[in-house]
């Protein structure tokens, strides 16, 4: 359940919106059930409150709008923010994305999203969700008795393993100021390196052969802003439509994870959006992994105009054999 | 009618897979359903649906058409193509039969598409009624009643048995093979089964969706619809509607060269691209904007002024699960078609 | 049918001022290696795009071995030093994905260094060879 | 590894100094008070840790008329820190005879008014494992 | 499409040998785009060209493949055959079947299925080969020398001596530098007032250079040939079109206790001053920070005393702007500060100098008037101690001192401790070394003659402590080939002090986008093969701003500068090389990972107005790359996630076919 209401974010919206600050509103708007919630610009004060919501079903990170939107609209953008969201923000102003001066930006203090597929693999037919202090109180249009759900139980991967609460970027925040935190999230990449290459090569043959190139993983990365991507450009050599073969397949993802290596602030929306549930955080973790292992620790988006490792360098890196062989010859 | 009790399903779906390729929903270890063929372990899916649609096997992301190769002024052409052998789709729901129809209407029709009238005449499809629809169900907007599912075999499934009804001569084959295992029954269980399901179907939240803002004679007022803005002012253009539908049909083909030889093949495109159909002059659709408007004034509109009034949406759901951003045609029917 | 002696396919990528005249010095000398090593010049090793790996191996490349001056005698001053992060964080994934270590290699070589040169290729290609085809990083159009 | 090299590694081990870094200019000999005293000096303990001739280091007193006034330490330029070392020698000296020279039990008979702190801190240092 | 032309050379035997040539030459008809396939002996030959170009007339040829030795021996041959052919130089591509073919292997048939495969390689890069033209670009005649010191000078003058006109910025009001406070120059020992000041007197009197005294480089635009410099004078509240030098004023100014810089702050100098006698331009500067009359508009002095009337305190700081085709980097080094050596009691006791400072104690034209005398009590010490590598390397320590060797502290000390003892024969001189090092001519002996005919000692140890008592510094030391520690009363103590690069030079080296070390030396382009060019096209290098140097090998550096400016400024237009990066508009970002990137600063952002697909327009930031900087490393190719950035010549399609070709 989160701390701030809706209310409060709704009113703030709605005098900035009055008085002229900003001339439209980023936020998350209601859906047909109470769990899917679209990202809308809202041009008034009557929209914002017939249709803005707030809740445990607000994960879209808004920061790749900001490309796309603020040279499409006059004057200034309110946009809210959730802690990770922060981060991506700060990476498109490192790398000239989007103009600060279109955006009035509010941080929103986020006790963590649910993942939707979670949701509904534990419980079937949901015509309500209510968000209460025990979780989520889930009434199912077969009239069975409501269901209450351990918010800690659906919550998504990428907050599961929340790395910061802290938000690095705002004009304004909303809520308290949360902190960094020492996450687990590079358990999973480490179970996979401790693996045979024989296994970790299984492993991903399996997940990543469910890929059926979409795009949505690429589309809503924030990090994935080209004007044209190479996957779509003919002239690059590595245009693909479709994973014709396994090859494709991990040639997309590698190729992927390669270009937002350094600049991935691992925002966790790729293994969101995924329609086929393939672990792709696990891709940009192990780059975010590797860097901070061989590199020293870099959180992309912490700060804006930090210089990414991978265009960077020291007299003394690593060789790549030596990265190789670091844990021993076949870990 | 035939009957047969749920404890022997695996003995029949050996016997099936005796005669056929046998393809039915499993159970994925990330809580989903996929079509996979059946082996000696296979377990059935009780999932409502698969992720993606069984147009998979009529229509697949990615086929080779030919193969050729240029040698000075000689083009040396080879047709690659396998002869498919029967296979049988089980556990189908209503709305993907009756997304097969759609199909149909598009590569069955002179000039018919070869490669899928093959498929379809190899595959035999053994549909599923609902008896647990989800909330993102609304099949019935399109007039199907997921109750009474079409297809070669209709089974329904009830606590304790299953029950076989052979609508086509394909249909009556592959029971044969079973029916040894089977034996004759009445419709009771199954009508007491129907009547339950429609009361459920009654109370689903998109009950009340209807087709009736749009129809013959209202092209450019939904086209030139204010709301179509609004609508698609956050999709990020990704292809994940278009490929988890059922009826999504669009493809390019594109060469591929191995260095010795080019693969002519075929792959789904999705109109949510910005290099859909992209010509010499370049795009006819420039913005997201007329990309999305595209998706949906076809499936509702366009389709349906070719083809008799056919919608080619059916209400299965798979886009309200999948979007990224929760948009989808059951927002737009409503914004667009005016809500009821 | 014949049984065909198994002969791995290396595409080694060297640097024009380096390791380009580095091999070329392994020929003045007559230092053998196997001919299964093709050389594509590029001007730097930093020239070198992981695309370009990526898609020697989809082609049927069996290992790729990538050469450049030695860290700090860079023609450019700074290229090597690119690479050497660049092609560590490559391989690595590569390597988590499953895909044998010792298909990759990134070998600094000198212009004066021929010896090395050859050594390296003799030793490259006998590392590869032990490992057989590449299976896991081929796209099988390309094998029909 | 022999004997020496084994000692060798252990006194490198235990002090946290690697005394190849040491360029020779003899600044901690230079700066060290306890300079006459000593038998070997601080130089010295750098050098001849490095080259494996710590027997005679060990057999001397000069790691008992070390100060641990770490002046040395202070000064060196490369960071080679010759007390650690010293301190190391002296570590494995009262080991090796599983003696403490002192315990806490003496200190009361050493204090008297005028006693630095850091004198008894120096000596705990020096006399116990 | 292309119609390509390959031709196999034999090279007689050479390839001949391993590699059935004929076969190769057959083999590669039947690739795309060729329409002509020949082989012969000699390739290179004239008959060989020729026959080249013969059948690039007769075949109407696009594109040459050569199968011939590697590009390294011939390639530019082969671009001038093309170029009398009449093809773009840039339409040829070698196959190397000599280096990495015919002499590597030695079975025939291994060596020509391998030769096949990179004549394919080379005619799948050919067919995607497109005419390159090396961009040109104007070249301004005029250079600009930043750094008024021996170096600044030397290469100004030899800049300006084959005929460009060079203008100097120096910070100081006057040029000269550290060399103009030293007193004699080691290993001759001749009087560095009496080479340099002559030299100071060239430049002010050379038509070709102007002087900018007291005077910063403010901006740097622009790149190789054609840099836009902004440089600031400051305001010296004398105009130097008036001012004799006569010094009237600075006799009569009334401030008189300012510390000297020149002097080392060892004397006083009043408000208003001339650094020192031979001073260019011989011109009073009013010290802004000390004179009441610009602080509180009382006294004027000055301006009543002057004959020239040239005081004027009005004057603001002025900013002038001057486009010139090269710079030089002259800026220098400064002794370190001592403050963190407490050891060594500088900041305690007056009589612990730095050596610069014993410079100016010896020098006829010092406090002193170059009488040795104690700085505290003005007494004649007897005992001096001379303690090297103070600050030197110095690994640990990095807030105090500096991990290299500072190179010139054992030659001056030798001197410092020679000329002690001959003008002084009862002083006693110890110098405290770590190592001695004199690799230089005539160096060595130098050293050997202050120990042996001089008798100064020598003593292998270091210093560890140095405390004031009374009149003596108590010096606790090391002497360790006779293991044995040393206490000496001395008079005097001269730190030879590390140097490092002047404060200025970070700044600049961001203004110029010029590489540094961590040290803040200037990096050098190549550290063998071009040392005195900084990565930055049109940037060089003089003197100790690119590392620690003695001023003979300041001046060689300084004449190596100079020559390479006048190279450049020769030309009246510059080639670039035509294989260079280039980004499409249409598809950049403007990220700025290319731009991190690029060792040049070759890449630079424009503000472009793009119509978009709605045919609505937008304002996007692009990547542009300045043809006349970049050197075509590539390495930005690789920075673009969307490949807008490509190489020409090297380009992603032309590698990628030739990858395609080998593996096929």
């Amino acid at each position: 359940m989160q701390k701030i209401t809706r209310e409060q974010l709704l009113d703030r919206a709605v005098a900035l919106l009055s008085d002229g600050t900003v001339n439209s509103v980023l936020g998350w708007q209601k859906g047909e059930f109470d769990y899917d919630v679209t990202p809308h610009i809202f041009k008034s004060a009557d929209e914002l409150k017939e249709g803005f919501v707030w809740n445990d079903f607000c994960y879209a990170n808004f920061s790749k709008y900001l490309v796309l939107k603020t040279d499409r609209i006059e004057g200034k953008l309110l946009v809210f923010l959730k802690p990770c969201d922060t981060y991506s923000f700060n990476q498109l102003l490192t790398e000239h994305r989007f103009d600060r001066e279109k955006v009035y930006a509010i941080g929103v203090g986020c006790e963590g999203m649910v993942d939707v597929n979670k949701l509904k693999a534990a419980v079937d037919g949901i015509s309500s969700i209510e968000a209460t202090e025990e979780g989520l109180k889930v009434t199912t249009i077969y009239d069975d008795e409501p269901t209450v759900v351990a918010i800690e139980n659906v919550l998504l991967e990428r907050c599961v393993n929340c790395k910061s609460k802290k938000h690095v970027a705002y004009d304004e925040l909303m809520g308290e100021e949360g902190e960094i935190i020492d996450s687990a999230r590079f358990d999973e990449v480490a179970a996979l390196e401790a693996m045979t290459a024989d296994e970790r090569f299984a492993f991903w043959q399996n997940e990543l052969s469910k890929c059926i190139r979409c795009n949505a993983c690429r589309d809503a990365c924030p990090a994935c802003t080209c004007e044209n991507c190479v996957f779509n450009n003919p002239n690059s050599g590595v245009e693909t439509k479709a994973p014709v073969t396994s090859f494709e397949e991990q040639m997309f993802h590698i190729i992927r994870a390669y270009h937002v290596a350094g600049r991935c602030t691992d925002c966790g929306e790729c293994s969101r959006v995924c329609p086929q549930n393939i672990p792709l955080h696990l891709l940009n973790r192990k780059f975010i992994k590797d860097i901070n292992e061989c590199y020293g620790d870099y959180q992309a988006g912490e700060e804006v105009g930090m210089r990414a490792p991978l265009v960077d360098y020291t007299l003394e890196d690593l060789e790549p054999g030596e990265v190789l062989n670091r844990r021993g010859e076949d870990a | 009618m035939r009957k047969c009790s749920l404890e022997k399903i695996n003995l029949v779906f050996a016997e099936i897979a005796k005669a056929y390729t046998l393809y039915l929903p499993t159970d994925q270890n990330d809580s989903s359903a996929k079509f996979t063929k059946w082996e000696e372990g296979s377990v059935w899916s009780n999932a409502l649906n698969t992720v993606r649609s069984p147009k998979d096997f009529f229509f697949p992301q990615a086929e080779d058409l030919m193969e050729f190769k240029v040698e000075g002024k000689n083009i040396d052409i080879t047709d690659i193509r396998q002869e498919s052998e029967d296979f049988v789709i089980f556990g189908v729901r209503a709305c993907d039969v009756k997304s097969f129809e759609i199909l149909d209407r598009v590569f069955l029709v002179d000039p018919v598409d070869s490669f899928y009238a093959s498929r379809r005449e190899h595959g035999i499809i053994v549909s599923l009624a609902c008896t647990k629809p989800s909330e993102t169900c609304f099949c019935t907007t399109f007039g199907i009643d997921c109750t009474e599912p079409a297809g070669d075999v209709s089974i329904w499934k009830t606590e304790t048995e299953l029950y076989w009804q052979a609508n086509t001569e394909k249909g009556e084959k592959l029971l044969s093979y079973v029916d040894s295992l089977t034996e004759d029954a009445n419709t009771k269980a199954v009508d007491e089964q129907k009547e339950k399901t429609s009361v459920v179907m009654k109370k689903l939240p998109l009950a009340n969706l209807t087709t009736d803002g749009f129809g013959a004679g209202k092209t450019m007022e939904l086209f030139n619809n204010e709301a179509w803005d609004e609508l698609s002012q956050t999709c990020l253009g990704c292809g994940t509607c278009t490929f988890v539908c059922p009826t999504c049909q669009c493809y390019d083909i594109k060469d591929f060269d191995t260095g010795n030889g080019v693969i002519r093949y075929r792959c789904w495109d999705s109109c949510m691209y910005s290099e859909f159909t992209k010509m010499a002059h370049g795009n006819n659709r420039l913005t997201q904007k007329e990309r999305f408007r595209q998706r949906f004034m076809h499936k509702l509109v366009y389709y349906p002024e070719n083809n008799d009034g056919l919608y080619s949406c059916v209400g299965c759901g798979r886009c309200l699960a999948k979007c990224p951003i929760s948009m989808n045609i059951a927002k737009v029917m409503k914004k667009i078609g005016g809500e009821k | 049918m014949q049984v065909k002696e198994y002969k791995p396919l290396i595409v080694a990528f060297c640097c024009n001022w380096c390791s380009y005249a580095g091999a070329d010095l392994a020929g003045n000398n007559r230092l053998n290696y196997p001919a299964d090593v093709k050389i594509i010049r590029v001007p730097c090793s930093c020239r070198v795009n992981p695309m370009f790996i990526l898609r020697a191996f989809q082609r049927g490349a069996d290992g790729v071995i990538l050469c450049g001056c030695h860290p700090g005698d860079c023609h450019y001053t700074s290229g090597n030093y690119y690479t050497r992060r660049r092609m560590a964080m490559l391989f690595s994934m590569l390597d988590y994905l499953g895909i044998e270590r010792e298909r990759t290699r990134v070998e600094w070589v000198s212009a004066a260094e021929g010896a090395k040169f050859a050594a390296t290729m003799n030793e490259f290609v006998e590392a590869v060879s032990a490992l057989g085809e590449n299976k896991r990083l081929e796209d099988l159009r390309c094998k029909r | 590894m022999n004997k020496k090299d084994l000692l060798r590694e252990e006194i490198i081990r235990r002090s946290g100094v690697n005394p190849k870094k040491c360029m020779k200019c003899g600044k901690c000999s230079g700066t060290c008070p306890a300079y006459e005293e000593m038998e070997f000096h601080p130089h010295q303990f750098a050098s001849m840790i490095d080259s494996g001739d710590i027997e005679p280091l060990i057999a001397s007193e000069s790691v008992y008329k070390c100060l641990s006034c770490f002046a040395c330490v202070e000064r060196c330029p490369r960071g080679v820190e010759p007390a650690k070392l010293i301190e190391a020698v002296r570590l494995s000296v009262i080991r090796e005879k599983g003696a403490n020279r002192m315990t806490a039990n003496d200190v009361p008979a050493m204090v008297d008014e005028e006693t630095p702190q850091q004198l008894l801190v120096s000596a705990f240092r020096k006399y116990t494992k | 499409m292309q119609r390509i032309g390959v031709f196999v050379c034999w090279c007689g035997s050479n390839i001949a040998g391993t590699v059935d040539v004929k076969a190769v030459a057959e083999a590669l008809k039947s690739e795309p785009g060729v329409v002509y396939s020949t082989d012969y002996q000699y390739m290179c030959s004239q008959a060989g060209q020729d026959l080249i170009v013969q059948a690039v007339k007769d075949n109407n040829l696009t594109g040459l493949v050569i199968c011939s030795c590697s590009p390294r021996m011939h390639e530019a041959t082969f671009r001038k055959t093309a170029a009398t052919a009449g093809l773009n130089p840039y339409m040829v591509e070698i196959a190397n079947i000599r280096e990495q073919c015919s002499w590597v292997h030695k079975e025939m048939p291994i060596g020509t299925e391998k030769a096949i495969i990179l004549g394919k390689a080379a005619v799948a890069k050919v067919n995607l080969n497109t005419p390159l033209t090396p961009g040109e670009s104007p070249v301004t005649k005029r250079a600009l020398v930043i750094g008024g010191g021996i170096a600044g000078i030397q290469t100004a003058l030899d800049i300006a001596d084959a005929g460009f006109p060079v203008d100097i910025v120096e910070t100081k009001p006057t040029i000269g530098g550290k060399m103009a406070q030293l007193d004699k120059t080691f290993p001759t020992l001749d009087c560095a007032a009496c080479i340099l000041t002559p030299k100071m007197v060239d430049v002010a009197q050379h038509e070709k250079i102007r002087i900018f005294s007291y005077s910063e480089v403010a901006e740097v635009k622009g790149f190789v040939g054609n840099f836009d410099v902004t440089i600031k004078k400051k305001a010296r509240f004398v105009d130097e079109t008036k001012c004799t030098g006569c010094g009237d004023c600075v006799d009569k100014c009334p401030m008189k206790k300012n510390p000297n810089e020149f002097n080392m702050g060892m004397d006083n100098r009043p408000a208003i001053y001339i650094p020192f006698a031979q001073a260019v331009p011989k011109v009073a500067t009013i010290d802004a920070g000390a004179c009441t009359m610009l602080k509180k508009g009382k006294c004027g002095l000055c301006s009543k005393v002057c004959g020239a009337g040239a005081i004027d305190y009005t004057q603001k700081d002025e900013f002038i702007s001057e486009k010139y085709g090269a710079i030089v980097v002259a800026t220098g080094f400064n002794v370190i500060s001592m403050d963190k050596f407490d050891e060594y009691a500088y900041n305690q006791s007056k009589d612990v100098i730095t050596s610069l400072e014993f410079e100016r104690l010896t020098n006829a034209a010092g406090p002193t008037a170059g009488k040795l005398l104690r700085p505290s009590d003005g007494k004649h010490p007897h005992k001096i101690v001379f303690v090297q590598c103070v600050g030197s390397r110095c690994e640990n320590c990095a807030e105090k001192g500096k991990e290299y060797c500072s190179k010139i502290c054992c030659m001056y000390t030798a001197k410092h401790a020679m000329l002690t003892r001959d003008k002084y024969p009862d002083t006693d001189v110890t110098v405290f070394y770590i190592d001695v090092r004199t690799p230089g001519k005539n160096f060595d002996e130098f050293y050997r003659r202050a120990v042996e005919e001089f008798g100064v000692k020598y003593v292998k140890g270091m210093v560890g402590k140095i405390v004031p008592e009374g009149e003596v510094l108590k010096v606790q030391a090391s002497d360790l080939i006779n293991n044995k520690q040393m206490h000496i009363d001395a008079d005097l103590v001269v730190l030879a002090a590390a140097i490092e690069p002047d404060k200025s030079a970070r700044p600049l080296a961001t203004m110029l986008t010029a590489s540094m070390d961590t040290n803040d030396f200037f990096t050098e382009a190549h550290p063998k093969l071009r040392p005195v060019e900084s990565p930055t096209a049109g940037v060089f290098l003089s003197g100790a701003c690119q590392g620690p140097k003695d001023i003979p090998e300041t001046v060689s550096q300084a004449g190596a500068a100079a020559s390479k400016v006048i190279g450049l400024l020769c030309k009246d237009k510059l080639l670039g090389n035509p294989c260079i990066a280039g980004s499409n508009e249409l598809m950049c970002n403007g990220c700025s990972s290319c731009e991190r990137v690029c060792p040049y600063g070759a890449i630079t952002y424009l503000d472009k107005e793009f119509r978009m697909p709605d045919r609505t327009t937008k304002i996007r930031r692009v990547a542009s790359v300045n043809p006349a900087v970049c050197q075509g490393c590539g390495a930005c190719t690789v920075a673009c996630p969307s490949g807008a950035m490509d190489l020409r010549g090297f380009a992603n399609d032309q590698i990628m076919a030739e990858v395609d070709a080998i593996c096929k």
